[in-house]
């Protein structure tokens, strides 16, 4: 119990740096690392336009690029070689400087959140013992965060700069959608938070290191390693973000052809500005899958079968591990893309709002108390009683919602109703052989209430 | 048995009562006023005839806690000068009441009739309250107080230009009242006896530095009060704009506030500094008695004629106040009562005389006395008085003021002489003006006094005549206050009054 | 600080290579005026010309901007007391019971004045 | 940084009990705002109500019981200080907040649709139905709270946080006037714009004063003073800083500007809120400020206060006569009242003193908050076409129209010019004396003569009501509600028994003011 | 070191400050404050690195907060007193006072 509570960081493995092992690095190991995470990402935006596209042809029984190259590997190599050779169009009524800043402002962030990501455990290199890692703080996540933030500014200016109405809206709109599913995010990493006690990713990891038990009226039961198991619903909620973060299908607003054409860079139309949108959305992409591994999926470490050898999360091993879960990760991202219809504006946002931010706050008191139980000297009464009070009030509530939309839905249903018999009963709706005009498929039938949409 | 409380108690009531008759019966309220007037003349009477001159010094006298985190008292108590200045008020306010029987309604904007007879009421209680408190705090309380009931008497029944002579009063008066204030403080912290007791103040300001500033203090908000020159101005307006009862209260009995207060406070509690001063003051006193003298023999208003005379009269009292001779100091204190009662008669005639010819220039006058010879008569009597004439009351006083200025001060008495001279140019030609010569026609038929008026001026007339030849009631009285006044005065600094504070100790006797 | 050196390392990194290839792009690309291909794109129509700073748009987004504002400083104060929850133990959880409450019941104010809901 | 991370977390505590009047007050308030998202417009009104006197009038209970209990701790790990004062000056808030609430909910003061643009259709047809803004009430309570909690807080971040917790909820209500609301929503956000402004003066004085002590703790901050290390720089300005943050909250001259604007602009019972609350808080919180934290530097202070008391005075009290609206009258004569209460946070000494004065202060806030309230009271009474009669010339008169409502309004306008038998009187004597004992005889002096030019203002107010002849015309007087009725007759009990019987109430502050502040 | 973070939360602080003084836009006096406000954090937390206690870093989070609630009731405010003025008013005469 008390090992239970004390610093995460495991003393079981040897391997799992912790916050110590940082800083220690010469400058030209950090500028080494840092060239690899830079190549790293830049391979993965191209190799991962030729996956989308492959992956996503072959969910349509379609063969998708295979000219460029081998399996038409080249495609995107080629793209970036079209986009650099383009004329580049500075359209006249653009606001010049926020203009050209803008891609900047969005490309720079996105490489930045990588830097605290975990690729692996201390290895040596050129002699040097280092963690597979480029940095670590003790408020690392918040580092991610800071930089999903900043690149809200970069969509942000980009609209505005662009001084057209698609722009401006589709820049509104994108902001809009990026910060409300960040609050769900924020959120739900508070849950991992209470249980890894730490901010620092690599700690996170290593408390993902293997399972502890969890003491229950004297019985331990013992609880999975894995945080995306252990806290389900945060693991689940932070899925949903981190697709809405990504302005991803079904998310994918800011770009719907149909409403706002280009979204936020209508007006970049063309060359290596709208290149480096492209670039940060798929950074951005490998950020949060890279980030969900770390918080959830155990980061580096090899997962069960794997982890039975010793060897597996020693040296440069684990990269691998880490690897293989960004590549399904990025798998899952295409399969929902090839799979979901995009959502409506207000739905999303309802979703945002009012679905995924309520249950969030519950969910977290419920864990907050449930490890409340935990803590030695407290009061375990007290907390019992605060989780039965959030369970009994979270429940409360549910149901009470669910009835009003019954009773609405009931109410609407005998509405239609009420109309069809009142129209049946006069099949000549005023005499002439007109459909009447108050049908119900008419929109506007006075006396009818609107259901605010979202509410489901 | 309580008197002063009583005293207090009775107009108070009696106000609140008028305030709640029923407001279209106006008569019923001056009926009720004129009784409870009457009633506190007869216990102020039954009171004085109580009083032993030759007693201690305070009677009557009355202490309670009021504040005590701040020392205050409720503490009230007589001696002969508060007897006589008390007297003076409750003769002088049913004879107000009476003359202003329909002053109320005759100025000019129509105004609640009762409100008017219960202000005198009020305003009676905090005279007679000003006169007999005891403690420093409460004397101030009253003091300012006071000033309320007269503003509004002033300001909503008198006339034209009464609401800018309301506000000149007050806020002279508030400015001296405040000056006062900072002075009260002063003394309370510099005595350090944690007590607002008059009597226990004596002698408790040591350091003449001190001493001098807080005298100021007092003595500038005296002044105010009292008009001495220069800060006099607000008199004539005041005076000239109030209706004639009101104009009475005013000069007759709140101005005496002044003077009693330089008597009773900036003489005993600061006998250093009175006497570094007197020289000051006494030129300040000469000035006013000939400053008031020229500029009324100047005036065309004889209500302002009226002011300014009293200007001048105050010049006296100050004057016979600050010689700190005994003859002096008794003298001024007579005057005080005297005054009151000539200065009054003079008020209230001019006031009938402005309702019957509705106008209060001189020149729209003359030859009165051959359409009403009663008025003129008694207005002659009233006038002579004022020019302290041999046989009124008022010469014994200013007589009696400058044998005992010219024991000291010479100069300045021989100049006060000259003010007795101007006093009978002024009186006399207003008096040939207006009542000689040939009957102008504004004027005929002009009625004489009703019996009213006859029954409001008869008592003056009566007193200024029997004082004039009578005064020993009111001297042996005020006498030996007078003298306590002065030994305390004439104390040596460093022994403080102890048996003056003694025998005062302890609420009556 | 030592521990953001990295951070910076790879900051200069990834601005060189964007402004390098944003700043690049005017050279590498061809030039053909065309008074069309400058007009901001509004499906062909004659565009409409934005005030400076984008004009008025709907006050809806200054509302989201706001709530974003209110839960985000929710987050700043749940983060810390996530890691320090073993230490503050039952006391740390009343009162987050208390602070969540309380934002909950502002944020059932504004769900039920329909500041949740996009037309 | 490492190393500051991973201290051990002691667990704090709370003293729930100690604090309970002012949880109390903001539970309702935010009970207040469900009542909002969850009851149906016509419910609301008949429930915001009772919730929120009874709220108050329960926490003025547990206040009294407090004081009887004699609690005198800092609570909450020593961040909000119970103490006497503390309590009397909770018990004054809460007593001026239940009045000003009682005129708070009388109709017609308050914007049927705060959103609604003036004069467009959607007002007329928001006022057509009658409905108004029920969150006024708990933006009322949450701003009380704030003011309970200003004067109470023992250190400079907690003070910083009531003072703002104090301020919003008084910045949006600036702004709801029904009538003239350009008015009002200018003065709500100039009175937003500079109290910002001032507030963040406030929390860079606090930051240089951490800066130097190393703690926004008041009684460390005095400590460190005490032993006086280094860094004397940042402490001056850190003060410097710090007060003007303060005496722009009690309006002292030369940060006085926002008080007409303000006080004419916004809704009257809410201007009455202000003048009697947020002053009482203000004051509190100024006193702990300099005499707990900078209690040994008082001869570096007291000087820069000699010279803003004689500003405030001169400024209020010249300025006043020149207006001609009754409530930016109102407003000169706070700021002049605040000039006079200044003269006694001079005055301190030995401890003895210090008490004294204290106790001076605390009287005079209770003596003239109840006046204000009953002034604005009397204001919302003499209705125009346009709302409120503000204009001074449509007052001539009143005297005739309404002689007692016009005498009520008199007695607090003498109680203002300090004129004896009415609280103002024993309020001046009462910071006076103390001033006088503690050496600033010239302040006093300079206190009377500004005092004798403030009674200028009030008497011409007087004389226009009583002896000038009632413009055509004139205003109606409304009748009064029974909440507005109540106010007027108990602000008017107030000032005449403060007038003549002040003993109880002094006992009460002098008894608060003995042990002076808890550290 | 940390003066030079000082020296610059008072540079922030003044020119917040400036700003405020001698800009008329109503948002901009009000972005200037914030300014200020931030200056204020920065202090705090430039203190706290020097008296290495954390206190000043947690104030940094209350004025996060205040500033937030105070971003919240001013743009409200503002936002009211523009759209009026946008409208054709019926008062206007009463802007002569101010």
């Amino acid at each position: 119990m008390t090992l239970l509570l004390a610093n995460p960081a495991n003393p079981a493995d040897p391997v799992g740096p912790t916050l110590a092992d940082f800083g220690k690095d010469p400058l030209w190991i950090s500028i080494i690392k840092a060239l690899f995470i830079f190549v790293f990402l830049m391979m993965g935006v191209l190799f991962g336009v030729w996956t989308e596209r492959k992956l996503i042809s072959r969910m349509q029984h379609r063969y998708g690029p295979n000219r460029a190259g081998k399996f038409g590997l080249l495609q995107s190599v080629a793209d970036g070689i079209k986009m650099g050779l383009k004329e580049d169009i500075l359209p006249r009524t653009v606001d010049k400087v926020i203009y050209i800043l803008a891609p900047i402002i969005i490309a720079v962030p996105a490489f930045l959140s990588f830097s605290v990501i975990p690729f692996g455990p201390m290895v040596s290199m050129f002699g040097v013992r280092t963690p597979l890692q480029l940095t670590d703080l003790p408020v690392a996540v918040l580092v991610v965060l800071a930089m999903a933030s900043i690149g809200v500014y970069g969509i942000v200016l980009a609209g505005w700069g662009s001084r057209s109405p698609y722009a401006v809206l589709g820049g509104l709109r994108s902001t809009a959608q990026v910060i409300s599913y960040e609050i769900a995010m924020g959120l739900s990493f508070v849950a991992v938070f209470i249980f890894a006690g730490t901010l620092s990713t690599s700690e996170i990891v290593a408390a993902q290191a293997e399972g502890r038990s969890f003491a229950l009226l004297g019985l331990d039961i013992p609880l999975p390693s894995w945080y995306a198991v252990l806290l389900i619903p945060s693991f689940l909620i932070y899925v949903i973000t981190m697709l809405g973060e990504t302005n991803r299908v079904p998310f994918d607003l800011p770009e719907g052809e149909g409403e706002l054409v280009g979204g936020f860079h209508t007006e970049y139309s063309s060359s290596l500005k709208f290149a480096m949108f492209m670039l940060a959305e798929y950074v951005n992409v490998f950020t949060v899958s890279a980030l969900s591994i770390t918080l959830f999926l155990g980061g580096w470490r090899a997962p069960w079968p794997i982890s039975l050898w010793d060897g597996a999360n020693v040296g440069w091993w684990p990269m691998l591990w880490f690897f293989i879960k960004l590549v399904l990760l990025f798998a899952f991202f295409i399969w929902v893309r090839a799979s979901l219809p995009r959502i409506r504006y207000d739905q999303l946002m309802a979703f945002g709002w009012k679905v995924l931010i309520p249950l969030n706050l519950a969910w977290i008191l419920l864990v907050a108390s449930f490890r409340a139980l935990q803590v030695p000297q407290g009061q375990r009464n007290l907390a019992m009683v605060i989780a039965a009070v959030v369970v009994v009030g979270c429940l409360a509530i549910y149901f009470w919602f669910d009835t009003v939309n019954q009773r609405r839905r009931e109410a609407r249903a005998e509405e239609v109703q009420a109309e069809f018999e009142q129209l049946s009963t006069e099949p000549t709706a005023g005499g002439f052989p007109v459909p009447a005009l108050d049908l119900p498929h008419y929109h506007g039938v006075n006396g009818r209430k609107e259901v605010p949409s979202g509410t489901n | 048995m309580p008197w002063l409380s009583i005293l207090m108690g009775v107009p108070v009531v009696g106000a609140l009562a008028v305030a709640a008759v029923p407001k279209g019966n106006a008569k019923l309220a001056k009926q009720l006023t004129l009784a409870v007037s009457l009633v506190v003349l007869a216990l102020t009477l039954a009171m004085a005839s109580q009083f032993d001159p030759s007693g201690a010094r305070q009677q009557f006298s009355e202490v309670h806690q009021w504040i005590p985190s701040f020392g205050v008292h409720y503490a009230v108590a007589v001696d002969g000068i508060a007897l006589v200045l008390i007297a003076l008020a409750v003769v002088l306010v049913p004879i107000v009441v009476l003359a202003s029987w329909h002053d109320a309604e005759r100025s000019d904007a129509k105004r609640s009739v009762k409100t008017y007879f219960a202000l005198i009421l009020v305003l009676e209680a905090m005279m007679i309250g000003v006169f007999a408190a005891t403690d420093v705090f409460l004397f101030y309380v009253f003091f300012e107080a006071m000033l309320i009931p007269m503003y509004f008497m002033i300001g909503s029944y008198g006339g034209a230009q009464r609401s800018y002579a309301a506000v000149k009063f007050l806020l002279y008066s508030l400015f001296g009242g405040l000056l006062m204030l900072v002075a009260v403080i002063a003394l309370y912290h510099v005595a350090a006896k944690g007590t607002f007791l008059q009597p226990e103040l004596i002698g408790a300001v040591t350091d003449p530095a001190t001493q001098k500033w807080l005298f100021l203090g007092f003595f500038i908000a005296f002044a105010v009060k009292a008009p001495l020159w220069p800060f006099h101005t607000w008199l004539p307006d005041a005076a000239a704009q109030a209706p004639a009862g009101a104009a009475v209260l005013l000069v007759g009995v709140l101005d005496k506030v002044g003077t009693y207060g330089m008597l009773r406070f900036c003489l005993e509690l600061f006998p250093d500094a009175a006497k570094f001063f007197t020289p000051v003051i006494i030129a300040l006193s000469v000035i006013g008695i000939v400053y008031g003298a020229v500029v009324a023999i100047g005036q065309t208003d004889m209500k302002r004629l009226i002011a300014y005379t009293s200007i001048s009269h105050f010049g006296f009292i100050t004057m016979g106040v600050f010689a700190l001779t005994a003859d002096a100091g008794s003298g001024a204190t007579l005057y005080m009562v005297n005054h009151g009662f000539s200065t009054g008669a003079l008020f209230l005639l001019a006031g009938f005389l402005i309702n019957r010819r509705g106008s209060q220039y001189i020149a729209d006058y003359g030859g009165v006395q051959k359409v009403a010879p009663v008025l003129a008569g008694t207005f002659l009597v009233a006038g002579l008085s004022s020019l302290s004439l041999p046989g009124l009351s008022t010469f014994v006083s200013e007589f009696l003021v400058l044998i005992g200025t010219f024991e000291r001060y010479v100069v300045p008495g021989v100049i006060a002489l000259a003010g007795m001279v101007l006093a009978a140019v002024y009186i006399l030609w207003m008096y040939q003006r207006m009542m000689g010569g040939p009957t102008a026609e504004s004027v005929r038929g002009m009625p004489d006094l009703n019996l009213r008026e006859k029954i409001v001026i008869a008592p003056l007339i009566a007193l200024l005549i029997g004082f004039g030849f009578f005064p020993k009631p009111l001297l042996d009285v005020i006498n030996p206050a007078v003298k306590h006044t002065l030994t305390s005065v004439q104390a040596p600094q460093f022994t403080p009054a102890i048996p003056a504070a003694a025998d005062q100790k302890g609420p009556g006797e | 600080m030592e521990l953001y050196v990295p951070i910076v390392v790879l900051a200069v990194l990834a601005a060189g290579f964007a402004v390098f290839s944003v700043g690049i792009a005017p050279f590498t690309g061809p030039k053909r005026w065309n008074r069309a291909k400058l007009d901001a794109y509004e499906c062909g129509i004659e565009p409409t010309p934005q005030p400076v700073g984008g004009g008025r748009f709907p006050l809806k987004y200054m509302i989201t901007a706001m709530l974003f504002i209110v839960f985000d400083i929710e987050i700043i104060f749940l983060y810390p007391w996530a890691v320090a929850f073993d230490d503050l133990g039952v006391f740390g959880l009343v009162e987050m019971v208390l602070f969540i409450v309380t934002v909950l019941v502002a944020y059932a104010y504004v769900w039920r004045r329909r500041g949740l809901d996009w037309d | 940084m490492s190393l500051l991370a991973f201290e051990p977390i002691t667990s704090p505590t709370i003293e729930y009990g100690t604090l309970s009047p002012m949880l109390l007050v903001f539970g309702a308030a935010i009970a207040g705002v469900l009542v909002e998202a969850f009851t149906p417009r016509y419910l609301r009104k008949s429930l915001q109500m009772p919730i929120t006197l009874l709220s108050l009038i329960g926490a003025f209970a547990l206040t009294v019981w407090q004081g009887t209990q004699g609690v005198r701790e800092a609570a909450a790990m020593g961040a909000v200080a119970v103490d006497g004062p503390s309590l009397f000056i909770w018990g004054a808030i809460l007593l001026l907040a239940i009045v000003s609430v009682l005129l708070v909910n009388d109709d017609d003061h308050f914007v049927a649709q705060a959103s609604a643009v003036p004069g467009s259709a959607e007002e007329d047809q928001a006022l057509s139905q009658g409905g108004a803004h029920t969150e006024i009430y708990p933006l009322v309570l949450f701003a009380v709270g704030g003011m309970m909690l200003f004067p109470a807080s023992n250190d400079l971040l907690i003070m910083f946080v009531a003072l703002e917790v104090m301020s919003l909820p008084l910045y949006l209500l600036c702004g709801l006037a029904r009538r003239r609301r350009l008015l009002s929503q200018e003065a709500a956000m100039k009175y937003f714009l500079l109290g910002a402004f001032s507030s963040a003066f406030f929390l860079y004085g606090t930051a240089l004063l951490y800066g130097f002590a190393g703690s926004v703790d008041l009684g460390a901050i005095e400590q460190m003073i005490g032993t006086h290390l280094g860094q004397d720089n940042l402490l001056y300005i850190g003060i410097a800083m710090l007060g003007v943050g303060l005496l722009f909250k009690i309006g002292a001259a030369p940060f006085q500007a926002w008080k007409p604007d303000v006080y004419q602009g916004s809704p009257t019972p809410i201007t009455a809120l202000m003048a009697s609350g947020t002053l009482i808080a203000a004051f509190g919180a100024l006193l702990r400020v300099f005499w707990v934290a900078l209690g040994n530097l008082d001869e570096m202070w007291q000087p820069v206060f000699w010279a803003v008391a004689i500003l405030t005075m001169v400024i209020g009290a010249i300025l006043a006569i020149t207006q001609t609206d009754i409530k930016r009258m109102l407003a000169y004569s706070s700021i002049a009242h605040t000039g006079f209460l200044l003269v006694a946070v001079v005055a301190t000494g030995s401890l003895k003193q210090n008490a004294a004065a204290l106790g001076g202060i605390l009287f005079y806030l209770v003596a003239y908050g109840f006046a204000t309230v009953g002034a604005f009271a009397v204001v919302t009474m003499v209705r125009d076409a346009g709302g409120e009669a503000g204009h001074l010339s449509r007052w001539a008169g009143l005297g005739k129209r309404s002689p007692a409502l016009a005498g009520i309004f008199a007695l607090f306008l003498l109680a203002f010019a300090g004129i004896p038998l009415t609280s103002g009187f024993f309020g001046k004597y009462a910071v006076f004396a103390p001033a006088v004992a503690g050496g600033a005889t010239g302040l006093v002096i300079v206190g009377v003569v500004t005092s004798a030019m403030a009674a200028f203002f009030y008497v011409r107010v007087i004389v226009l009501m009583f002896f000038s002849d009632p413009a055509p015309e004139g205003p109606t007087i409304a009748v009064p509600s029974m909440g507005t009725a109540a106010v007027v007759a108990l602000s008017a009990a107030a000032t005449v028994v403060l007038g003549v019987f002040p003993q109880p109430v002094l006992d009460l502050a002098h008894s608060a003011a003995q042990s002076l502040f808890v550290r | 070191m940390t003066t030079h973070y000082l020296v610059l939360s008072a540079l922030l602080f003044a020119i917040g400050g400036v700003g405020v003084l001698v800009r008329r836009n109503a948002i901009v006096v009000f972005m200037c404050v914030e300014l200020m406000l931030n200056a204020c954090n920065l202090a705090f937390v430039t203190f706290a690195r020097q008296h290495g206690n954390l206190e000043g870093q947690v104030i940094a989070f209350f004025v996060m907060i205040v500033a937030a609630a105070e971003v919240v009731v001013g743009l409200a405010i503002i936002v009211t007193i523009f759209r009026t003025r946008r409208s054709a008013s019926v008062d206007d005469a009463n802007l002569l006072k101010y």
